[in-house]
């Protein structure tokens, strides 16, 4: 029979052309294991990859493109929140259902799109699991360095939320634009603030960046990052020792393979990365890539039919046990055109003599 | 000196030169008159080596120059002061001066030259370090002039040199022009001030539109009806 | 008054780095005339050879950085020699489009042979901080301002003191009649847009080790460095120089006291005010009519 | 030359979806032609007055908010605690303020183009859009900032007898975008074969002379901004309401590279320049995205760009129409026009 | 032979002008009456020029004030002065070079058939005659000026002398009252001036008066109805050609030795 099309929607050119290579990755090595597993409903599943070159425009044009001339019945994507949710549109025009991987914007799930099936998790999510975590921390007063855009401000909202609920005090909320290169006048800011812990959201270059100049500085505080993006292997490899006592919130173990929810999938995944030769700071995102198209696998085998209606309906049956957790949709958004919300696990780890260790409390 | 055979040369779909031939004898000063568009300016510039010649050959003491570039010509000691000044804007008067002696750097005779062309000029002495661009017309021409001199020419090509200077320094101008080919550089001269230019020169060639029409010492061209009617006002 | 210190050395230092990015385009754009949207390309490549002498082929720190200036010298050339000397006559924005081709080209040949994934190049200054007093500066970045003076300075005096600077002057103002003076014009726009582009790199190789190096990263120094360089005025070497401090006092104070939300917004309301007061730039070269 | 091509593209463009029925080579056609207005707008400027505008985004993406949230509706804190709320509209008011708004602001502009020139206007309009991109990212309660403008509703519009139409298909806004690029390029044509444009080609060669003429640069540029901002403004309306998502990224560099692309690669300061321009390099991705890796489809981009230039240097149509020139010229010469009119009267 | 009324049309009242440290004009004051050819003299750098820009709004003066018609040009941009019928030519070669030499005069016409704009966005008939009208005058105009055998051409591939013409056309077409013409000669031959003679005697006829900075002495003398002569910015003499022509100032700051040519030239053609 015809292999069932998957369309992947990333960002391979342009201002996240790393990440989303890296969820390109890890989405081949699902393909490639569901089909030497003999595929879905007795077909080869095979993935459409269009780059959106990181520009929404883009990203539309490509989910036009998969759904109309690839007729994909599925898509996985589109990394950034603002390229999944210039998708979005489309899939309700032409009623095909997509699995977000790594967007964390609210709206994605709250607009009322019920073709969206979300696997990461929304700043809230994340900041709810964080709860417990920081009663125990014995935080007092923390202030935000958050990137400019909706996933650094989002974390910066939910956090906030969550931190003053619980009697935290919350500073100063210091953003920075994605391309910025030098961070030290808000540093000299934060440095100069009375507040015990930072709580950063970036992506890992920038973090980097920021653990470097804020050596530089001589700023010493708790410092947490979160979203989930950090590479803390690139960061220790590339900041030294300027990354020593940071701590990090992140969704995925791949350093103790037999911790996470599901040790024998982590290992397989592991050691298929490595074998393909990519390096091993890249799993932390390349995972959901990963999980994304055994998520979507899931979805059509429950759906019995490869069309976007059935997988629609699929992925709602879906009850996966992903690297990070559970896969199951929650309903999420107005009554009636929900999207699918799926909860995965939150874990702190902490870099110390730059070396990865979890953090239990 | 200089020996110009059967030029030909335009700009684009234009010609602007039609086979023009003429000399140039060594330590004479040569004048090219003619109407506006004649051609005079082109000549210059192709000899030069502003303007590619299409056909022709340019010849300097003997060797066949006539590709050979701006540089090479002033290496061989062909200087050329264009028309319309061209100073450089945004340079002070003793740059473009320097700019005049670029291909000798180390020359101990540098100085004195400075000296001369100050001396020449006092307009320009006094505006030393002033940017050209903001000169006066004349003064820009007074400095044309000067940066021209700065090379130590043998052979100098003059391009309208007594355009907006006032009387009393084109007198001067053009008894400094025959000083210089008394001291033996050779003078190839364009003029619209065609009676003094006749009037000056051993030789002069008449062009009309892209050809030499007429050739001979100047004193018989100011006596010619011709040359009378069309560019000396009758 | 401790974090207006620390604010105040921040910006002197990062002055330092753009007016470093800033002179280069001054002889580009600025004498030469070229809009040139290669020179964040320059400024990546000046850093990934500074990355692969010093990392790939491991050699030592300040031995790494003039490879890299000079690789970014010869990328100059060639670019001038293939891509600029045909365009030569023909019109400013033709050449401006030619290199933004050249620009995506360069910056997606990057991509392409590097991976987006970000490099950072180690460096052999002490990694504890210089701390007077209440301010902190860090040792590489000292030593990118020293350079980065040095680098000023010596261009400069070359543009200004030396015949090969008069001659560059002269060949952009009037190139027909620079070329009767004996100038090689074609050597000298090869020649000025090599050393711009070294100069591109230099600012690369420096910054590399300061920050990471990815394909993206010239593309906001480039901005930046246009905004210096008409802060200054068109080719004028100080006015970079000075353009580029006032840059760095601008986004750091706004950052600091206003909002970090507009810090990169800061430089560019100042440009705009600057303009409007002062419409050919802080060190303008008389024009006159008629 | 442009007499030719335009109306020649007219038909093939309008007649295309009769057999094109693919939605999306549609879609990417109407994106082109929303970039194409762009382009002729900015050709404007940069083509007739000689003002190059780094910052022409700034209009497209001020349109496209103004419309967006003239459609949505929003409420606003401003100082002095004044509450501003307004209730969602229709996406057609949206259009109209979003070519009122922008055309103030390109007034604006180009007052002060008026005092800033060349290469100094240039960073000024980057300066702009760099100022108004950030002013949308960061005044989250009015633009929601990074978060995004979502569910921005289909443009209508009024059709005699079938009232209010939503524009929902792909065919629809092909159409209103193609009617759209009619009406701009009209609006283009006019303004540029009149006195005014002559006044502009005037003030772009020789300023002091053009003054000396008592041609009034203020109100010549300011008309010229106003105008070519005002059809940037109208296409970032149409492109919010077509893809129904804005977010501060409307804002980006690269959206004015690719006009000033258009622009000068097509011929600038030719009407069917940036129309050209825009058709190839518009469709010129959708064509590469097939064929190669992403990284290559850049490299081929660009190489592209700088052949054409290469080859002609001034841009296309310009390259047509000195060789139509020479080809009518390589025939048995029936006098030259203009001969006829100077030499009529022996 | 100054003709009709002494009423001034231009007046400039104490004017000075500095340039940093330099006084390029120093309290110059004079008047043109209306419908004469007054030429202003002096040696190079003397500040003819830089007159040229006040009057003409280009330069704001340190000092002083310029009136034209009885209107203060003080607060006038150089094209508000333009429309008020004072028209200009320059030193250095002026013209739009990438347009034809008729476009030229069109972009010069700029003040003659005001369409408005609406007007062009719905090309009326009315509009269609204007432009008609437009063409036919800048024929005229080329015409006068013996320039339209090369309406044709690129203004910027003419000679430098038939760019002076196109020029002076340029200034034609704004149909002025008043001309200042800066070295119109300049790059003539002796027989091309006396045409050009011929040209400004047929436009002073037409009823324009002008101002005229030449140092073609002969063709100074010859067309002037009085001379005005500067040095140093400052005023040194003024009067008839005559008087001029033997004024020992203006002899040892300007002329020289050609003041006895010009004498001997005068005795000639008496
Ligand atoms: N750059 C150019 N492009 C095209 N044609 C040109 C160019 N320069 C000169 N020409 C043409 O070549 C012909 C000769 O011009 P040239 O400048 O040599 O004349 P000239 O004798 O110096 O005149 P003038 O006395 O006015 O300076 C003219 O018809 C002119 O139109
Ligand atoms: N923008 C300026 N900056 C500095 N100096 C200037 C400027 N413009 C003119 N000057 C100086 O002012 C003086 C008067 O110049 P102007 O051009 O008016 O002279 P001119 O009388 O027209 O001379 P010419 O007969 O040589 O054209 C000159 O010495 C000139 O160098
Ligand atoms: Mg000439
Ligand atoms: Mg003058």
């Amino acid at each position: 029979a015809d292999p069932i099309k998957i369309g992947v929607n990333q960002p391979l050119t342009g201002a996240f052309a790393a990440s989303g290579t890296y969820v390109v990755n890890g989405a081949k090595i699902a393909a490639d294991e569901i089909n030497a597993k003999g595929g879905v409903l007795g077909r080869k599943i095979e993935l459409v990859i269009e780059d959106n070159k990181s520009n929404p425009t883009e990203a539309a044009a490509v989910a036009e493109k998969l759904i109309t001339s690839d007729k994909v019945p599925v898509l996985l994507g589109a990394w950034g929140s603002s390229l999944t949710l210039a998708t979005m549109p489309k899939l309700e025009e032409y009623s095909v259902p997509m699995v977000v991987e790594t967007s964390s914007s609210g709206k994605i799930t709250t607009s009322g799109n019920p073709f969206v099936f979300r696997i990461s998790p929304p700043s809230a999510v994340e900041a709810e699991a964080f709860e417990p975590i920081a009663k125990k921390l014995g935080l007092k007063k923390v202030d935000f360095l958050v990137i400019n855009n909706d996933w650094g401000r989002g974390a910066a909202d939910d956090f906030s939320k969550m931190l003053k609920a619980n009697g935290v005090q919350v500073g100063l909320v210091e953003t920075m634009d994605q391309t910025s290169q030098d961070m030290s006048a808000q540093l000299a800011k934060l440095k100069a603030s009375d507040a015990d812990t930072i709580m950063v959201t970036a992506a890992v270059d920038q973090l980097t960046l920021l653990f470097k100049q804020m050596a530089a500085l001589g700023l010493k505080k708790r410092v947490i990052t979160t979203g989930g993006s950090q590479n803390p292997d690139q960061i220790i490899a590339q900041a030294g020792s300027a990354a020593n006592d940071t701590l990090h919130l992140t969704t995925f173990l791949p350093w103790w393979p037999e911790k996470t929810p599901n040790a024998e999938a982590t290992s397989y995944f592991l050691g298929e990365w490595k074998k393909r030769g990519f390096e091993f700071a890249g799993v932390t995102e390349s995972f959901r890539g990963y999980d994304g198209i055994r998520t979507i696998a899931a979805g059509i085998a429950a759906g019995g039919a490869a069309d976007p209606a059935s997988i629609q309906k699929g992925l709602w049956a879906v009850n996966l046990s992903g690297l990070n957790g559970p896969i199951k949709f929650e309903k999420s958004g107005p009554k009636g055109k929900e999207s699918g919300q799926s909860k995965p696990q939150v874990y702190l780890i902490e870099i110390k003599d730059q070396k990865i260790g979890h953090v239990q409390l | 000196m200089l020996e110009i055979s059967d030029l030909f040369c335009g700009y684009g779909q234009v010609s602007a030169l039609k086979g023009i031939s003429l000399k140039v004898g060594k330590g004479e000063l040569v004048a090219l008159v003619g109407a506006n568009g004649a051609g005079k300016s082109t000549t210059l510039r192709t000899i030069s080596g502003l303007v590619n010649a299409r056909s022709g050959t340019i010849r300097l003491d003997g060797v066949d120059v006539t590709r050979a570039g701006p540089q090479r010509m002033l290496q061989m000691g062909v200087a050329h002061c264009p028309e319309g000044r061209r100073v450089f804007p945004h340079m002070s008067v003793a740059d473009n001066l320097a700019m005049g002696a670029y291909l000798r750097p180390t020359d101990a005779a540098l100085k004195a030259d400075y000296a001369r062309i100050y001396d020449d000029f006092p307009r320009l002495a006094e505006r030393r370090h002033q940017m050209a661009g903001t000169l006066s017309g004349g003064e820009q021409q007074m400095l044309a002039i000067g940066r021209a001199l700065m090379s130590r020419p043998r052979l100098v090509l003059f391009d309208e040199p007594s355009l907006g200077l006032a009387p009393n320094i084109v007198e001067q101008m053009f008894a400094i022009i025959g000083a210089i080919r008394d001291a033996g550089t050779t003078v190839l001269l364009v003029e619209q001030n065609a009676f003094a230019a006749l009037e000056l020169c051993d030789h002069a060639y008449l062009l009309e539109t892209g050809r030499v029409i007429k050739a001979g010492r100047g004193a018989e061209l100011i006596d010619d009806p011709h040359v009378r009617a069309a560019y000396l006002g009758g | 008054m401790d974090q207006l210190l620390q604010h105040c050395v921040n910006a002197l230092v990062l002055g330092g780095t753009y007016a470093l990015l800033g002179i280069g385009l001054t002889l580009i754009f600025g004498i030469m005339n070229v809009v040139n949207f290669t020179h964040g390309a320059l400024y990546t490549f000046g850093a990934y050879a500074m990355y692969l002498a010093a990392v790939g082929l491991g050699i030592n720190f300040y031995l790494a950085l003039p490879v890299a200036v000079v690789a970014g010298l010869v990328l100059g050339a060639a670019i001038e020699f293939t891509l600029l000397r045909p365009l030569r006559r023909s019109d400013i924005d033709t050449t401006m489009l030619v290199m933004i081709g050249a620009g995506i080209i360069l910056q997606s040949g990057a991509l392409w042979i590097f991976g987006g994934v970000a490099k950072a190049i180690p460096n052999p200054m002490p990694d504890q901080p210089l701390n007077i007093g209440p301010v902190s500066v860090a040792w590489v970045r000292l030593f990118v301002f020293a350079a980065a003076l040095v680098l000023i300075g010596v261009t400069y005096l070359t543009i200004n003191r030396t015949r090969l600077g008069r001659a560059m002057r002269a060949t952009f103002q009037d190139h027909d009649t620079a070329a009767l003076m004996g100038v090689n014009v074609s050597l000298i726009y090869t020649a000025t847009f090599a050393i711009g582009s070294a100069l591109a790199a230099a600012a690369g190789a420096l910054l590399g080790p300061v920050y990471v190096v990815f394909p993206q990263m010239g593309d906001l120094a480039a901005v930046k460095a246009f905004a210096i360089v008409i802060l200054g005025g068109l080719g004028s070497i100080p006015g970079a120089t000075i353009g580029g401090f006032i840059l760095a006092f601008a986004e750091e104070i706004g950052a600091g006291y206003i909002s970090s939300g507009y810090r990169d917004a800061m430089g560019f309301i100042i440009i705009i005010a600057v303009l409007l007061a002062k419409p050919t730039g802080l060190f303008a070269r008389a024009e006159r009519i008629g | 030359m442009s007499r030719v091509i335009a109306p020649l593209l007219l038909v093939v463009l309008a007649l295309l979806p009769l057999w094109l029925k693919d939605p999306y080579l549609l879609n990417a056609l109407i994106i082109t032609g929303i970039f194409t207005l762009c382009a002729m707008s900015l050709n404007l400027l940069l083509g007739f007055t000689g003002q190059l505008s780094l910052g022409h985004v700034a209009f497209f993406g001020i349109g496209a908010y103004v419309s967006a949230l003239t459609a949505l509706g929003f409420d606003v804190e401003l100082p002095f605690g004044l509450v501003l709320v307004v209730e969602p509209g229709s996406p057609l008011l949206g259009f109209v303020l979003a070519v009122l708004v922008t055309a103030l602001c390109g007034y604006l502009i180009g007052r002060l183009a008026f005092r800033v020139r060349g290469a100094y206007f240039v960073i000024v309009t980057i300066s702009f859009a760099e100022v108004v991109r950030l002013v949308a990212l960061n005044w989250v309660d009015l633009t929601q900032g990074p978060l995004a403008l979502t569910s921005i509703p289909n443009m209508v519009l009024p059709l005699p007898g079938l009232g209010e139409t939503v524009l929902r298909t792909k065919m629809q806004n092909y159409y209103l975008v193609l009617g759209m690029a009619v009406v701009g390029y009209l609006v283009v044509a006019q303004l540029v074969t009149s006195r005014f444009g002559r006044a502009m080609r005037g003030l772009q060669q020789n300023e002091s002379l053009a003054l000396s003429l008592g041609i009034n640069a203020t109100r010549t540029l300011t008309v010229a901004a106003t105008l070519s901002a005002a059809m940037a403004g109208a296409a970032g309306s149409l492109y919010a309401h077509y893809l129904r998502i804005i977010d501060p990224d409307v804002f980006l560099f690269s959206y004015t590279v690719t006009m000033v692309i258009m622009v000068v690669a097509g011929g600038k300061g030719t009407l069917a320049g940036p129309l050209v321009g825009g058709l190839i390099f518009g469709l010129l991705p959708v064509a590469l995205r097939p064929v190669m890796a992403p990284e290559a489809q850049w490299i081929v981009y660009g190489g592209v760009l700088i052949a054409i230039l290469f080859l002609m240097p001034q841009g296309i149509v310009p390259a047509l129409d000195a060789l139509t020139r020479r080809l009518r010229r390589a025939r048995p010469a029936k006098s030259a026009p203009g001969a006829v009119e100077a030499g009529a009267n022996p | 032979m100054s003709m009709g009324t002494t009423e001034a049309v231009l007046s400039v009242e104490h004017v000075s002008m500095r340039f940093g440290g330099l006084t390029a004009i120093a309290d110059l004051h004079f008047d043109v009456r209306a419908g004469e050819i007054l030429s202003l003299i002096g040696p190079n750098g003397a500040g003819k020029t830089t007159a040229f820009n006040i009057m003409t709004g280009f330069l704001k003066p340190t000092q002083g004030r310029v009136l034209f018609r009885g209107r203060d040009l003080a607060k006038l941009r150089p094209n508000d002065i333009a429309m008020l019928g004072l028209a200009r030519t320059f030193q250095r070669t002026s013209v739009f070079a990438e347009d034809s030499v008729l476009d030229n005069v069109l972009i010069g016409l700029n003040r003659h058939g005001e369409a408005s704009l609406l007007d062009r966005l719905l090309p009326t008939p009315g509009a269609r005659r204007r432009d008609r009208a437009t063409l036919a005058r800048a024929e005229a105009i080329l015409d006068l000026v013996g320039l339209s055998g090369r309406a044709q051409e690129k203004a910027g591939s003419l000679s430098y002398g038939e760019q002076r013409l196109v020029g002076f056309a340029l200034a034609l077409a704004i149909e002025p009252s008043m001309l200042l013409l800066d070295e119109p000669v300049s790059g003539m031959n002796a027989s091309e001036t006396q045409a050009f003679v011929r040209l400004i005697r047929t436009v002073r006829d037409s009823g324009i008066t002008i101002l005229l900075v030449e140092h073609d002495m002969p063709m100074v003398m010859e067309v002037s109805d009085r001379i005005v002569c500067l040095s140093y910015g400052r005023l040194i003499a003024e009067g008839t050609p005559d008087e001029i022509r033997r004024d020992p100032k203006v002899i040892e700051a300007y002329l020289g030795k050609s003041a006895a040519k010009l004498e001997r030239r005068e005795a000639a053609h008496a």
